[in-house]
């Protein structure tokens, strides 16, 4: 498959234009149906009562916040073995998405364990790992930034995405490997999930909602930096156009 | 290889020229270390709890500040466009420049730990492992450095971005080196921790040389 | 020692930061030659030697060695070329020789030229001198002698000649007649006249050119 | 007096070019505080009573980062003949360089401190006299940090003295400031400490320009 | 604008690393002057340079201005001295405009000379260009700009068209004539030859001074 056909600039913004309508109107209903399901019709736990329904901000958001990282770990390797302009771009534009969810699972998280755990904030493999996540995707936007040449930039900072792609693991398979506080996967398993449909659905909804919701985001930004790029570069020639001599 | 070994000789060299760096950093070691007392007060049993967590912790402090200039200074003077262009592998230069590194910062780092680790009361049965997991952990620490010291060359406020990308890459050997050193403590093996810490280091003895080679040559670019 | 080797450039084109700083470059010397890069500052000099040297990629085109393509085996390019550019890449605290014998080992070579090269660029006297002390000029000429301690086919100079007196850029035009004798290639940039019998001149920033 | 301001003006704009830079160093802040945690345990209780040593090391550490190369940069552009041969005093541009660097570290430190103060669950009472803390002490920490950069710089003649005095130096700041702190959180008055605090702030305003001149003059030789 | 002015050496020395570099030098030049140092790497031009700029002081003798010892009053001496080392002193984030404001606010000056500067050295398209995008004889120009930015009666300048290109190099004589013309003095040393009327040429480690 010709990957290079896609990612030439023009031709992705024909296809994202195509996309976009879909995505955008799938985001708001999956959503909508997923928090009106999660908020009002599904049940409240017989151990966790009301405060149940945070595991549909907090789960999908998890999910995405791994997700997410995985596509900046191949945006990062499509980066450094093509060199391909487009693949710097979404990285760029993924990152901030990536660490607003990862924040986003940080701050439930948090505000789940007060009642369920009796503390805000427990040094536990799983939460711990997750904070070295939103760090790593800091780092990244820190070093994404800190250079005047926007490829250079990109390119330090695939490599890091590539490195820090080895915490994905970790996150995913703390709760197996340690004793935490955390409970285990009970959706995504291998044994198929372990829960029952009534929090599922509204679940899974919140989850589809989630992934439409980044991609409408990333799509946005990327034809935004696009955009901010052809206008540096028509600056910088302008600026730097030594008459020949 | 012997390219490597002129490198490691030359870098070993001009840090014993200039001594006071070393000597500053292992200042700094000691003084963030007894600093602890004053804030916990000097009750030995809290002070024993929290030892190994402020040796390591300054240990990995002492360090980044240390990595800071490594790539850098190179780049700088432009001897890093003699080093890319030499006919040696740069994966192999790279990593000779964290071993002459570890050697000149880590290495008396560790050989001063117990020191900082009876100011501290690091309780007896502890010594042992804790020089056991600095030997162990600290080829890692360099090593994630050396990658973040590579990838922060040229940056705007490089040393504050070394740290932002080195600290959460090292965080899991922090916490590996302090459970283990509490295992030992406690009476339990220290093992399991151990081997983990010896993985990491493996691990990022693998990706540092890639990784770093990689973000030189955007460097010299 | 090097036999006939040619090095040229076909439909060379370099970027950078996103400006194009020349094209369709085009140039071919053999075995003994030299080519002096001329053009005004900020013509693109030493970005055309960065990329001889194999520390920037062309945007477009190629430069071939023997036919072959730089790009294909950059290990070897890296053996045969030697690459003096604008910094003089001296570390303070040490000395000439210890900066010579370094660069030696660094290219895989046995330190035995260190004496030789000394004397080319009349160093010896301060052969243990750290570099430090060592007037601008003299910093110059220890990266020159770089060139003679450990030899490569290839020479890649960046205006050698700045900041040497007389004596010193008779010495090094000594130096490159020798090196070219043994049919060695160079390629300086210069802004200054370059003593070199049957020198190409290859000026950048013509309207031709670009 | 217009020179100062002109260096103060380049300085922090070097510094502070882009909006991410303030971000990278607060996130480096955030960051090593919270690498305490991962070695000590995470007790709030002993947390608790380590937290301002934390602070202050992490403060401390910060200063030390972006002091180090405060001066060498100069001298290593040539910029330092440009300031050494301005026609303005360099005891009042060596201020300006230090003032320059409490504006762009220290201040964005002090006012994220808080945060992490909280992260570290130090008791309420503590958090007015942890600011007050900092604003009094972090010029002393820059201002010795500054002699230390300039004595550096010129390492021929004294860089050991940066590790052996300067170093030192900073440690009663730390103490006192630990001090003030543990003094209001057990319902003292942490006044007489925050009094040395500011003592030796002064002290260090008294000295530092000359020393930084002084060493400057010999660095430019 | 300067009014009669003369800048003279008495039997001066200049120690460095314990080693005597020259002595019993003199010379004198008067409003108006250009004085060439001359000599081989190493004779000592930078050095004199440097304490001509008050960055060292003498070993032995004095340097005088009007007659008067420059060591008696540093302060009015750094006003009147302009002095362009072999470094460029450039910041690779700030822009060619900011770096010559800066430059004239450090020497207490207005910042009105600036688009005059950015015309002497051609550089008014790179004004608004941070350094590290410059080529090495940009930056260099760059350098040169902060003379006319900030006036001073007297500029020492070290090897001031090293990387410059012709044209470049005629901009700087340019200037230099045009400061002498307003009865500023000018010391530049360098290895090649330097157009100007009437230039008093003081050539360093010849057996007779030394
Ligand atoms: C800041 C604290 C927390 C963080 C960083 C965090 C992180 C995560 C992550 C990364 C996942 C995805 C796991 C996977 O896909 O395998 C997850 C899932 C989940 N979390 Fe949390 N969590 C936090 C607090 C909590 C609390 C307090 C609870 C409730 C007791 C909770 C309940 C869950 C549940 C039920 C799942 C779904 C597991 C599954 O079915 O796969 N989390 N969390
Ligand atoms: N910082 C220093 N400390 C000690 N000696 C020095 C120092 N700088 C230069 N020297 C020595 O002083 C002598 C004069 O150096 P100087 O830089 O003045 O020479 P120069 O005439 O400018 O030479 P060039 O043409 O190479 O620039 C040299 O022999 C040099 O080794
Ligand atoms: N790192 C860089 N990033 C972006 N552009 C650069 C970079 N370095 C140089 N340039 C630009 O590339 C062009 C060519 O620069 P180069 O240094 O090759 O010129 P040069 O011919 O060597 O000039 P000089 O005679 O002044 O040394 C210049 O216009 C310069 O502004
Ligand atoms: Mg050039
Ligand atoms: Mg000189």
């Amino acid at each position: 498959m010709n990957w290079h056909r896609f990612a030439s600039p023009s031709n992705f913004k024909r296809l994202s234009a195509r996309i976009f309508p879909w995505a955008a109107g799938g985001a708001a209903l999956c959503l909508g149906c997923g928090l009106y399901q999660a908020l009002l019709v599904s049940p409240p736990d017989y151990q966790q009562g009301q405060s149940v329904r945070i595991m549909y901000i907090h789960v999908p958001a998890a999910w995405m916040a791994m997700f997410v990282y995985a596509n900046l770990a191949l945006a990062g390797a499509a980066t450094l073995v093509w060199r391909h302009p487009l693949a710097e771009v979404a990285g760029r534009a993924m990152a901030p998405i990536g660490a607003a969810f990862t924040f986003l699972c940080l701050a439930t998280g948090s505000l789940w364990g007060k009642p369920m755990w009796g503390t805000w904030w427990e040094w536990d493999a799983r939460l711990t790992s997750v904070l070295i996540l939103f760090f790593v995707y800091l780092a990244y936007m820190a070093l994404n930034n800190a250079f005047d040449d926007a490829t250079r930039g990109a390119r330090a900072s695939a490599v890091l995405a590539l490195v820090g792609a080895v915490n994905l693991p970790i996150i995913k398979f703390s709760v197996d490997w340690w004793n935490t506080l955390h409970q285990p996967a009970s959706v995504m398993r291998l044994d198929g999930p372990a829960i029952h449909p009534s929090m599922l659905w509204p679940l899974l909804a919140m989850g589809v909602g989630y992934t439409l919701l980044f991609v409408v985001l990333a799509l946005v930004r990327i034809q935004a930096e696009l955009i901010e790029r052809r206008l540096g570069a028509l600056v910088q020639a302008r600026l730097s156009a030594e008459p020949a001599a | 290889m012997n390219a490597a070994f002129a490198l490691i000789a030359r870098d070993v060299r001009l840090a014993w020229r200039h001594p006071n760096e070393i000597a500053t950093i292992l200042a700094f070691f000691v003084i963030a270390a007894s600093l602890f007392p004053f804030g916990i007060g000097p009750e030995p049993q809290i002070l024993a709890r929290v030892a190994i967590g402020i040796v390591w912790v300054t240990a990995l402090l002492a360090c980044l500040m240390s990595l800071d200039r490594l790539f850098q200074a190179e780049v700088e003077d432009g001897s890093l466009d003699l080093l890319v262009t030499a006919p040696a592998p740069l994966e192999l230069l790279a990593l000779a420049k964290v071993v002459a590194q570890w050697i000149t910062t880590a290495l008396p780092l560790i050989v001063i730990s117990p020191i900082v680790a009876t100011m501290l009361h690091l309780p007896a049965d502890g010594y042992a492992t804790l020089l056991l997991t600095l030997v162990l952990g600290t080829p890692g620490l360099s090593l994630f450095g050396g990658i973040g010291a590579a990838l922060s060359v040229n940056a705007r406020r490089g040393g504050a971005l070394l740290a932002l990308i080195v600290l959460p890459l090292t965080v899991p050997i922090l916490i590996f080196a302090v459970a283990a050193v509490d295992a030992a403590i406690a009476g339990l093996s220290p093992r399991p921790h151990l081997f983990l810490l010896a993985g990491l280091s493996v691990f990022a003895l693998t990706i540092a040389p890639f990784a770093m080679a990689a973000s030189l040559r955007q460097a010299a670019e | 020692m090097i036999g006939r080797a040619s090095f040229e450039a076909h439909d060379l084109a370099c970027l950078r930061g996103g400006r194009i700083v020349f094209r369709q470059l085009e140039f071919r010397v053999d075995a003994g030659g030299l080519l002096v890069l001329r053009g005004a500052n900020g013509a693109g000099k030493s970005s055309l030697l960065r990329m001889m040297a194999g520390l920037i990629g062309p945007a477009h085109g190629a430069l071939l060695w023997n036919g072959d393509d730089i790009a294909d085996d950059p290990d070897a390019h890296r053996a045969r070329t030697s690459y003096a550019g604008h910094s003089d890449a001296l570390k303070p605290a040490l000395t000439v020789a210890e900066h010579l014998s370094f660069h030696a080992k660094l290219r895989g070579q046995a330190a035995d030229k260190i004496a030789a090269a000394l004397d080319a660029f009349a160093l010896t006297k301060f052969a243990d001198l750290p570099a430090r002390l060592l007037s601008q000029g003299q910093r110059k000429r220890v990266a020159l002698a770089r060139l003679i301690a450990a030899p490569a086919p290839l020479w890649l100079l960046d205006e050698p000649t700045n900041g040497l007196d007389a004596d010193s850029t008779a010495r090094l035009e000594t130096a490159i007649a020798a090196h070219r004798e043994t049919g060695g290639i160079v390629v300086a940039a210069t802004h200054l006249d370059f003593a070199g019998a049957d020198a190409v001149t290859l000026t950048l920033g013509e309207r031709k050119a670009a």
